[in-house]
Parts: structure tokens; C-alpha cells; sequence
């Protein structure tokens, strides 16, 4: 296993450009998310306050 | 148009570009050290490179005095073709910007021990490149009229799009220097430079009217 | 054709996008198992370069996109232009986040890249210096679109500015290769025809697969963003309010 | 001058994510004057430049003389004279500069001696050769509003004339406006003060209740 | 003071400098050509010069917009000695162009082939140097305020003055390429330092005051 | 508060080649408003930028409390509250930021509730988030105004401060205006608007005649 991992003495490039590229995707999809969320509670809450100020 | 030109900018503007063109390449040998081989290799991109900064530093200020006080809302208003006045706007920059730099480069490939037929070759590439720094700069300068941070701003969204220019300017010196002719790179200076006249005050004048919103 | 036009309206497309964004995010989750698998587990090692050329399953890909993406942002851009369609602007905005990374990776796994194969982060190579004047293209959009408080102008601003470097970017791109080829100075280039050579049928495939994923990523991730966008710039419209009173109540 | 009208229909504009106003039509003919009523904030400016072609409506249609404002822009600027919040004025320039500019952007042939004497009408005589910079507020605004004796525009834009002015230029300043209306000209209008705007025909527009 | 800092600066305004020092830096290679050797070679004397530029192109703003909107009047009527408000501003200027710039340099380097020692060395002579460029471009920045071509006249005034700090950073990293130890270098980057920062504020106060009238 | 007085004594101002006053002296107290007119050009300005200390007179002195207010700088501007035709806002900062910034620099403490309020009473409350550049004239000067509540300074230097205000904000401002006269302050105004500026203790200056 730690063979497989040192890949043949390349690991730390490899793993570093996978893990970087790995990162950086999830990091990218959870903001995403992230703002999706917030911007739908938010618009939410405005939406509900102008239906109460106009009741 | 002429008058506008004319009333819009003033003398001392010229001297002072030239200045900063003049101390920005004399900075080169300051931080790099006085060895002459290495100052004559670095000329002719040092040379372009402030042209480059000299050009984009004026640009901040092509539209923002306009903007500022209003001018460039009445601008708007005029009964002639934006692109046009945009044209002229820009012509009177390189003529107070670009022009004096061509002018100058020789006294400053001189200090870098440049020679002969690589000064006229530096000053010729200036000519035709110096005016495409004018143009594709408006759109830069016009994109971020009033925004946070503008200065920069303009750097970041117009150095990139400079760096053909300043390919081909320092390369046709190199190949020159290096004896292999430097046609091909000049004409395809002249191509740019087409491109950019005829393409660059329509999107500037599409930059401003985006812009005054 | 004309189902087309019904779908450039923010409205309808809305929904659609939200459909699509499951649709692409499975598949591309799929298309990235089985490529990272093949990519670690199915492709033999090289002969010349050892294992290190498992870089090149992420590197080629995100290179790729990077380029790709500008050019249909570009192409959103002007069809927002053209046209005045509200979604093109908002589509072309939702990919420059994207293409930003994936330019930044391209960079980033080269580089990685480059320390074990060539013994230097980095040489000034056509290719190379293209891609890192790209990336500045990209950074230059996304600083251009939030300068600009109103998004209908931070759209059409930045719309020009992609169409502007659009032009620009056939004429960087052989600018410098030009210029690269006039110095003979740096011995080291990107060594294509040794990979090329060395590459076999399965490499081609996980290569592929690995593309087909990010690109599919790409997909889900911009349709994800431009649904937010619709719904922040169109707030004020009824049908959102609908749509969110009833997914409220 | 040759006849004018100005239609709005069912105009719309957005800020942000606040929509100032929405279905607005009205029309306007010569000889007359708009009065754009209004507090602080409710669109009367966003109004005025969206007339001007200064900002992008949302919605709907701005005509002058039948065709659309924006795709005949030459020759509606030709007719506009607009005059902002800004002053529009180069301040390194004199006041008699600043005019001369403008008249030679505005394509009009216009002599030395018409220039000075809307200085002069305007009370500015004794510092036509200031740079604008070192005059005082109200002498700014008066240098700006001198163009209005300039040029042969049919629709006036004013977007609060009378800020700055004191009582005396208020008085002129109105004073002109009745000639350009009685004579057949368009002035659309915007001001919190109280000044007796009356000339033969006005019409008034409330936004924001 | 904090807050003043803070509230008064955003956050994209940094890395539109970071990017504007990356691109200016880039240009180099652009315009010299790719050989390794002479890019080392220049490596220390462009990655300063870009930050002098950097650093000069930020602080055309410092006061700028204050003066413009009127905060800089107000700023005057402040109840505090305004050279220590000067200094708030130059500190807040310095956090936002000149800290990310050391932090960056690092990579730059990297990217024009310097190694391990040289690196540590250019981010030392930058750390010391950038705040004395701030400092110092601050009293240019205020002598200037409102005039025309404020932009390139103040790079007139100023660049010259940032003379010392470049030859002695990017001295620093060539003795300590080639050897000779750099302490003689850095210590001198200490000492004006200090009295950058002690009269500095001060000058640059009056100078607003002036500027203001 | 304690008790405050403002002398101007023998005072003379030059710009340029003109002298805008001279010999000008008068003395204001506590609880006092000092309405100061004249025609556009006249001095009206440059007179409250000089006692302000933005602008260096030619000759004469100003004493607050008696001192020289040039020489106990910091005293006197704890006291000050100037306001002139710009607006001295940073236009990318929202209202809110720009009063905080404000509220810190003078040195007092004041929390966040007191800002909101201060916002609200100017009828702010919808847009304390929006960057200032985007509101509207009126907004603008409103959001400047709204400093008036949170400063405690003694004396207030008002530069045609109703312009660009619709009527109900007219309304506000002179009330807040009154109550400061009336809790002791003082008061330097300017206006060319026909406003009643009716309070305790009215002086009235004329200048350019
Ligand atoms: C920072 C460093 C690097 C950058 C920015 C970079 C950039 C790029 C780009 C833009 C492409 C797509 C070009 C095209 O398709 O025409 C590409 C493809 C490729 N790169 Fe790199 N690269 C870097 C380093 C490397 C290294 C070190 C290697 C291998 C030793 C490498 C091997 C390849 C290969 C094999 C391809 C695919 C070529 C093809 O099939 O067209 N790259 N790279
Ligand atoms: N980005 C934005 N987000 C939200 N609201 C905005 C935005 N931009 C502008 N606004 C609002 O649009 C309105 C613009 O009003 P406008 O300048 O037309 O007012 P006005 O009637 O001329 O007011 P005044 O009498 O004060 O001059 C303001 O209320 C402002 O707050
Ligand atoms: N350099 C100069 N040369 C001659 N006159 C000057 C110069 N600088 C300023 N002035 C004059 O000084 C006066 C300044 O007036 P100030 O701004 O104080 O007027 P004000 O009473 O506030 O007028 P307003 O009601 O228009 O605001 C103006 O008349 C201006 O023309
Ligand atoms: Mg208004
Ligand atoms: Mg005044």
C-alpha cells in the first residue's frame, strides 16, 4: 500500500496535483451550494416581509 | 473635434509621461546591476515594458476627469457618433503619450548601449505599437470608470491584452539584433494595429455608455 | 428552434437547469469513479517518465477546459449582446468561477508536473506562459464583474470584456508561440511526441473518461450557479415569488 | 424650429433590485413643460436620464417624433439639451472655454461675442477667464446653465436648475425657461424648492406614492 | 483607527494588486525572452521594480478619493493629530499592496529560477522595503492631490525618492547570491525604515493641509 | 455642554486677485444661529471655511472661548461640526459604514443601535445596506445630514445644507436644527432657499453689499 502510495518516488507530485484538483472541485461544489442556500433564505425572509407589510 | 482635443489636455501632461517613461527604464540598471552585456540583451524589452506601464498609467485618466465632473454624460448627448469622439479622445492620449515615448526611446536604448539599426528598429516597432496601447487601453479605462480599486483595475484588465504587442515589439528588436529580419514581425504589428483601429472605439464607446448608467 | 427561444427566458429555463443539474452532476460523479480508477489502477506505467505521468489525467483535462470554457463564455457574452437575452450574460458569468480553476489547476499540475520531469516549476513556454496569460483573463473578468454593484451593468461590462479577449486570445496564444520559437534558449518543451508515442490505447480512453467528467462538472456546477443568479437578479418578478412562497408553505 | 413631440410608453426601470417605476406613459408636445414631482429617491433622475438615453430602461418605449429615441440617437440629441446633478464642466477650463467646448461639440456655429454674452446675462462677467475650479458654487451653476442660451436645443432636461442659485439668478433662470417654452420649446423639469414655476401650459408628474 | 482601516479598503482591492504585481513581473520574460540564465539573472532587480510600481499605482489613490468626496475635509476637522491618521492610511495601504506583495514574491521567484537562500533574502529586503514605500509615496501622494495629471506626476516626485530602497534590496539579494553576506545591506533597510516612519506622517500632513486649502 | 463662544475679529479674506470681506468682525453664543447671506460669488463659503480652519485668512482672528482656534486645533474641532457642498462620503461605503467611520474618528462611542436610528430618522432605513453611490441626491445629502445626530459638538457649520432635500426632509432638518439651538448649540448656516429658519436667537450676516 505505502508502495502504491510513494508511486515509484512520485507521490508528492502526484498526490499533490490530484489532491489539489480534488480539493478545489468539492471546495467549488459546497460554495455553490452555499450560496444557492443563503440566497433562497434570504429572498425567502424579504418575500414574507413585504407580504406582511402589505397585509 | 480639434478644439476639444486641444482644450482638453495640456502641455505639462506630456513631460511628465515622458519623465516616468525615462525613470521606470532607468530603474533597470539600478536593481539590476551594471553589467553591460546583460543591460544590452534586457534593452529593448526593459524599453517596451515601460512603454507599456507609461501608456496604462496615463489611461487611467482618459475618461475619469470626463466622468467626474459630468463632461462625459454630455459627451453622450452629442450629435455625433460616440466611437468617433472616442477616436479623437484616444488620439489626443498617444499624441501626448505615445508619440513622446517613440520620440524618446532612442536616448534610452542609447544608455543601454543599444545601437545603430536596433534604435531605429526600437523606435519604429514604438510607433506602430505605442497607438495600440492607446486603443486597446480605452476599453480598459472606459470598463472601469467610478469603479473601487480603478487604477489597478485597468492594469489587470489591459496588461494581459497588451502582451502581444510587447511580444512583437521586443521580438522584432531581438530578431534584428540576431540578424534575421524582422518583417514578419512589423507587419504583424501593422495587422494588430488595423484591428485595433477599427474594432477599439466601438467598444469603447459600448464600454461607456455601460459605464455613465 | 423555437422551444429554444422559450427556454432563453429566465422563467422557463429555471426549472429545466434544475433537472439538468442532477442529470450532469450523476453522470460526472460516475464518469470520475471509473476514471480515477483506470487513471490509478487500469493504465500501466510508463516507461520513460515512471508513474509521474498520471499526472496527465488531471493536467490534459483541466487544460482543456480551461480553454474551452472561455471560448462558450465568450460565446454567451455575444449572444447576450446580440440578442439582449437576460440568461446569455447570466450564463456567461456563471462559467468564468469555473474556467478560473480550471486554469489555475492546469497551472497548478503542471507545475507539479514539471519539478519531476523537466527539474524546473517552471520555463517560460509558449504553452505555459499562454496559459498563465489566461488565467489573468479570467481573474480580469471576475474583478471587472464584482467592481460593479448593479448586476445589469457588472453583466454587460464584463460581457465585453469576454468578447474583447475572445479576439484577443487566437492572437496571444500565437504570439507567443512565436515568440518561443524565434529564442532557441530554453532546451526543455513540453515533451509531446514522448507521451504521445508512449501512449496507449487505454491511456487514450482514461483520458477521455477524465475529460468527459470535468466536463460534465463543468456543467452542473455552472447550471447550479446561474439558477442562483437568475433568482438573485430576478427577484422581483413573480414567478420566484411563487416559486419560493410555495416552497415554502 | 420644426415641430416635437415626446411619447413615453409603459416605461419601466429597475436600480439594483428595486423597480422605481413601472407602466409609465405620458406624452408631450411643444410649448410645454413637465414638472416631475417627487421625494427624495422615488426615480424623478432616473426618469429624466432614461428620457436622455443615459441609462437603459427596463422596459418599454421612448419616442420622439414617432421614432424610437434610442435608434435615431444623432439626430434626438441634436434636440436635447440635458443638464444633471453634475455640472458638466471641465474645472481647469474658464467658463468662456467651457462653453466654446460645447458649442463646438454641439456642431453649432456660435461667435465669441454670443458666448460672452450669455456669460454676461448670467451675471458671470467679471470672472469669464476663472478656471471654473475657484468659482463659487452658484457661479458654477450658472456658467452650466449659460448653455442653455446657446443652443438651439427643443427639449430641455433640467434636473433641479435652481440648486445653488440665489434669488436674483432664480428669477432669470425661470425667466428663461418661459421665453423657451412661449417659443415653442419642451423643458422637462425636476426641483424641491418652492419657485413659482408658471408658464402657458404645464403638466405634472407625481412618482413615488 | 481600526475600523477606519478597515471599513475604508475592500477586500478584492487586494487581489487586484497581487494580480497587478504577477502581470507586471510576467511582462518581463515577455518582452527579454526565455533564457534561464538571464532571467536569474534579473530576477531580484524586476521583482523590485515591479513593486516600486505596484506600491506607486495603489497610492495615486490614497488620498484621492478622499479629497474628491469631501472625507478629506472632514479628516482635517478631526478631533486627533493628523499625521496619526496619515499613518491609520498608510498603514491600511501597506496591508493591502505591500504585505501581499512579500508574500508573493516567493512565487515569482520561483518562476524567474531562483532557489532556497535568494528567496528567503528577496521576501526580507521586501518586507523592509515595502513599508518605506508606502511611507514615502504617501507624502507624494498628498503634494499632489487635486492637480492635473496627478497619476504620473506623482511617480515623478516619488520614484526617485524609492531610489535607496531599490538599489539596497535588490543589492541585498545579489551580495547574498554572490556571497558576500547582506547584513550591511539590511541594516541600512532598517534605518530608513525608522526615519521614514517617524517623518513621513508628519510631512505628509502638512502637505494635506496645503493640498486642502 | 458647557458655555461656548465663537469671536471673528477684523477678519479678511483674499482668493486670488479679489478680497471677498474684510474688517469683518462678530461674535455668536450659545444658543444662537448666524444665518449668513449674500449672492452667489459673494463669500458665504470661503467666510465658513475659514472659521471651520480649511481655509487661511489674510488677516483678523477667530477665537473660540478665546483662544486662537488655529492653535488649539484639537479642542476647537472636537466642537466642530462642518458641512459644505460635498458630502464627504466615501461612495463605495453604505450610510451605515460611512457614519461608523465617522463616529469613530471623532472619538466618540457610539453603538450601533444610535447609527441605525440616526439613519431611520432621516428616513434611510431601506437602503443603510446600498453603497452611497447609488442612492439618490437627496439620500446622499440625507445620509451626510444624519451626522448632526450623532456628533455632540457644539457648533455646527452648515453650508447650504437644504439643497437637493425634499420638503418633509426640509421639515426634519430644521427641526433638528432647533433643537440644538434651543439645548445651547450654535449655529452657522447658509441658504438661498426661501426656508424659515425661525429659532431662539437669530444673527443675520450680510455679505457682498
Ligand atoms: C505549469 C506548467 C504547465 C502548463 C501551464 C501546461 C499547460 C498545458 C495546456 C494549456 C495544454 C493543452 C494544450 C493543447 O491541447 O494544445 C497542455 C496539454 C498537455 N500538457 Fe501541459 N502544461 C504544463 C506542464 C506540463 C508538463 C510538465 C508536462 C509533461 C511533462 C505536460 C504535458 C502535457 C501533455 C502531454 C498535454 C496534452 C497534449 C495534447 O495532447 O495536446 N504539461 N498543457
Ligand atoms: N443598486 C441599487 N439597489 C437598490 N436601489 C438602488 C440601486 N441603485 C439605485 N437605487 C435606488 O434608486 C433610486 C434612484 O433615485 P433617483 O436618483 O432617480 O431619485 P430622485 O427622485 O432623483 O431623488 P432626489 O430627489 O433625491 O434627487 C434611489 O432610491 C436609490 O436608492
Ligand atoms: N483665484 C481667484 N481669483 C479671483 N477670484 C476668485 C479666485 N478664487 C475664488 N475667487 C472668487 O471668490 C469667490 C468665492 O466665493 P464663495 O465660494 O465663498 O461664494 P459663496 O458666497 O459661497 O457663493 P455661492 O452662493 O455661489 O455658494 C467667488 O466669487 C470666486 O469667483
Ligand atoms: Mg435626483
Ligand atoms: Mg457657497
Amino acid at each position: 500500500m505505502s508502495e502504491w502510495l510513494a508511486m515509484g518516488g512520485h507521490g508528492f507530485y502526484i498526490w499533490g496535483s490530484f489532491g489539489v484538483s480534488a480539493l478545489f472541485m468539492i471546495v467549488e461544489v459546497i460554495l455553490v451550494m452555499r450560496r444557492r442556500r443563503s440566497l433562497v433564505q434570504r429572498l425567502g425572509r424579504m418575500i414574507r416581509m413585504k407580504a406582511e407589510v402589505s397585509e | 473635434m480639434r478644439d476639444l482635443t486641444l482644450a482638453m489636455r495640456h502641455r505639462s501632461d506630456v513631460l511628465t509621461t515622458v519623465f516616468f517613461f525615462i525613470i521606470v527604464v532607468s530603474l533597470f540598471p539600478l536593481g539590476v546591476g551594471p553589467e553591460a552585456q546583460l543591460l544590452k540583451e534586457m534593452a529593448a524589452g526593459v524599453v517596451w515594458v515601460a512603454a507599456l506601464l507609461a501608456s496604462m498609467l496615463s489611461l487611467t485618466r482618459l475618461f475619469a476627469d470626463d466622468y467626474h465632473d459630468g463632461t462625459l454624460e454630455q459627451l453622450l448627448l452629442v450629435p455625433q457618433p460616440l466611437s468617433l469622439i472616442v477616436l479623437g479622445k484616444v488620439l489626443a492620449h498617444w499624441i501626448i503619450s505615445g508619440l513622446p515615448l517613440v520620440l524618446m526611446s532612442p536616448l534610452l536604448g542609447l544608455q543601454f548601449g543599444l545601437e545603430g539599426d536596433a534604435l531605429i528598429m526600437l523606435m519604429l516597432t514604438l510607433l506602430l505599437g505605442t497607438p495600440v496601447l492607446s486603443l486597446v487601453g480605452s476599453i480598459g479605462a472606459a470598463l472601469t470608470l467610478g469603479l473601487r480599486g480603478g487604477g489597478v483595475l485597468v492594469s489587470l484588465l489591459v496588461l494581459p491584452l497588451y502582451i502581444p504587442v510587447l511580444i512583437f515589439g521586443a521580438g522584432a528588436v531581438a530578431a534584428n539584433a540576431a540578424g534575421m529580419g524582422a518583417e514578419g514581425h512589423l507587419s504583424l504589428m501593422g495587422a494588430i494595429l488595423l484591428l485595433a483601429l477599427v474594432l477599439a472605439p466601438w467598444a469603447s464607446a459600448a464600454a461607456l455608455r455601460i459605464s455613465v448608467e | 428552434m423555437f422551444n429554444l427561444f422559450k427556454f432563453a427566458s429566465p422563467a422557463s429555463f429555471y426549472p429545466l437547469a434544475g433537472k439538468l443539474v442532477t442529470l450532469f452532476a450523476i453522470a460526472s460523479v460516475i464518469l470520475l469513479v471509473i476514471g480515477l480508477y483506470m487513471s490509478f489502477f487500469v493504465a500501466p506505467t510508463d516507461y520513460k517518465q515512471g508513474e509521474g505521468y498520471r499526472i496527465m489525467f488531471i493536467h490534459v483535462p483541466a487544460a482543456w477546459m480551461s480553454m474551452f470554457i472561455y471560448v462558450v463564455m465568450a460565446c454567451w457574452a455575444a449572444a447576450g449582446m446580440i440578442w439582449h437575452t437576460r440568461l446569455s450574460s447570466m450564463m456567461a458569468s456563471a462559467l468564468a468561477p469555473t474556467g478560473a480553476m480550471f486554469t489555475f489547476l492546469a497551472l497548478w499540475t503542471g507545475a507539479l508536473w514539471g519539478k519531476p520531469m523537466w527539474g524546473a516549476w517552471w520555463v517560460w513556454d509558449a504553452r505555459l506562459t499562454s496559459e498563465l496569460i489566461l488565467l489573468f483573463l479570467y481573474v480580469g473578468f471576475m474583478a471587472l464583474e464584482s467592481a460593479i454593484d448593479d448586476p445589469r451593468r457588472a453583466a454587460r461590462a464584463s460581457g465585453l470584456l469576454a468578447l474583447v479577449g475572445v479576439i484577443n486570445v487566437p492572437i496571444i496564444y500565437y504570439s507567443v508561440q512565436w515568440w518561443n520559437t524565434l529564442h532557441q534558449g530554453s532546451s526543455i518543451k513540453v515533451v509531446k511526441g514522448g507521451v504521445e508515442t508512449s501512449m496507449t490505447e487505454i491511456m487514450v480512453w482514461t483520458l477521455l473518461i477524465m475529460t468527459f467528467a470535468c466536463w460534465f462538472y463543468t456543467i452542473a456546477v455552472a447550471l447550479s450557479r446561474v439558477r442562483s443568479i437568475i433568482l438573485e437578479r430576478e427577484s422581483d418578478s413573480s414567478w420566484v415569488k411563487e416559486m419560493l412562497q410555495g416552497a415554502k408553505s | 424650429m420644426d415641430k416635437g413631440l415626446l411619447e413615453i410608453r409603459e416605461l419601466e426601470c429597475v436600480r439594483g433590485d428595486r423597480q422605481l417605476f413601472s407602466d409609465l406613459s405620458f406624452s408631450l408636445e411643444a410649448g410645454t413643460l413637465l414638472h416631475v414631482h417627487g421625494p427624495n429617491g422615488s426615480g424623478k433622475t432616473t426618469l429624466l436620464r432614461a428620457i436622455a438615453g443615459l441609462v437603459l430602461q427596463e422596459s418599454g418605449e421612448i419616442l420622439w417624433n414617432g421614432e424610437s429615441s434610442g435608434k435615431e440617437k444623432d439626430e434626438f440629441n441634436r434636440e436635447l439639451l440635458y443638464l444633471g446633478h453634475h455640472y458638466g464642466l471641465k474645472f481647469e477650463l474658464s467658463g468662456y472655454e467651457n462653453l466654446k467646448v460645447f458649442a463646438n461639440l454641439s456642431g453649432s456655429d456660435i461667435s465669441e461675442h454670443e458666448v460672452e454674452a450669455a456669460l454676461q446675462r448670467f451675471g458671470l462677467a467679471h470672472c469669464v477667464e476663472l478656471p471654473v475650479k475657484v468659482l463659487s458654487q452658484g457661479q458654477k451653476r450658472r456658467v452650466a446653465l449659460a448653455r442653455l442660451l446657446l443652443q438651439s436645443s427643443k427639449l430641455w432636461i433640467l434636473d433641479e436648475p435652481f440648486v445653488a442659485l440665489d434669488v436674483a439668478a432664480v428669477e432669470l433662470l425661470l425667466e428663461v425657461i418661459k421665453t423657451h417654452v412661449a417659443n415653442g420649446g419642451m423643458v422637462i423639469l425636476t426641483t424641491h424648492q418652492e419657485v413659482a414655476v408658471e408658464v402657458g401650459s404645464v403638466q405634472h408628474l407625481r412618482l413615488g406614492q
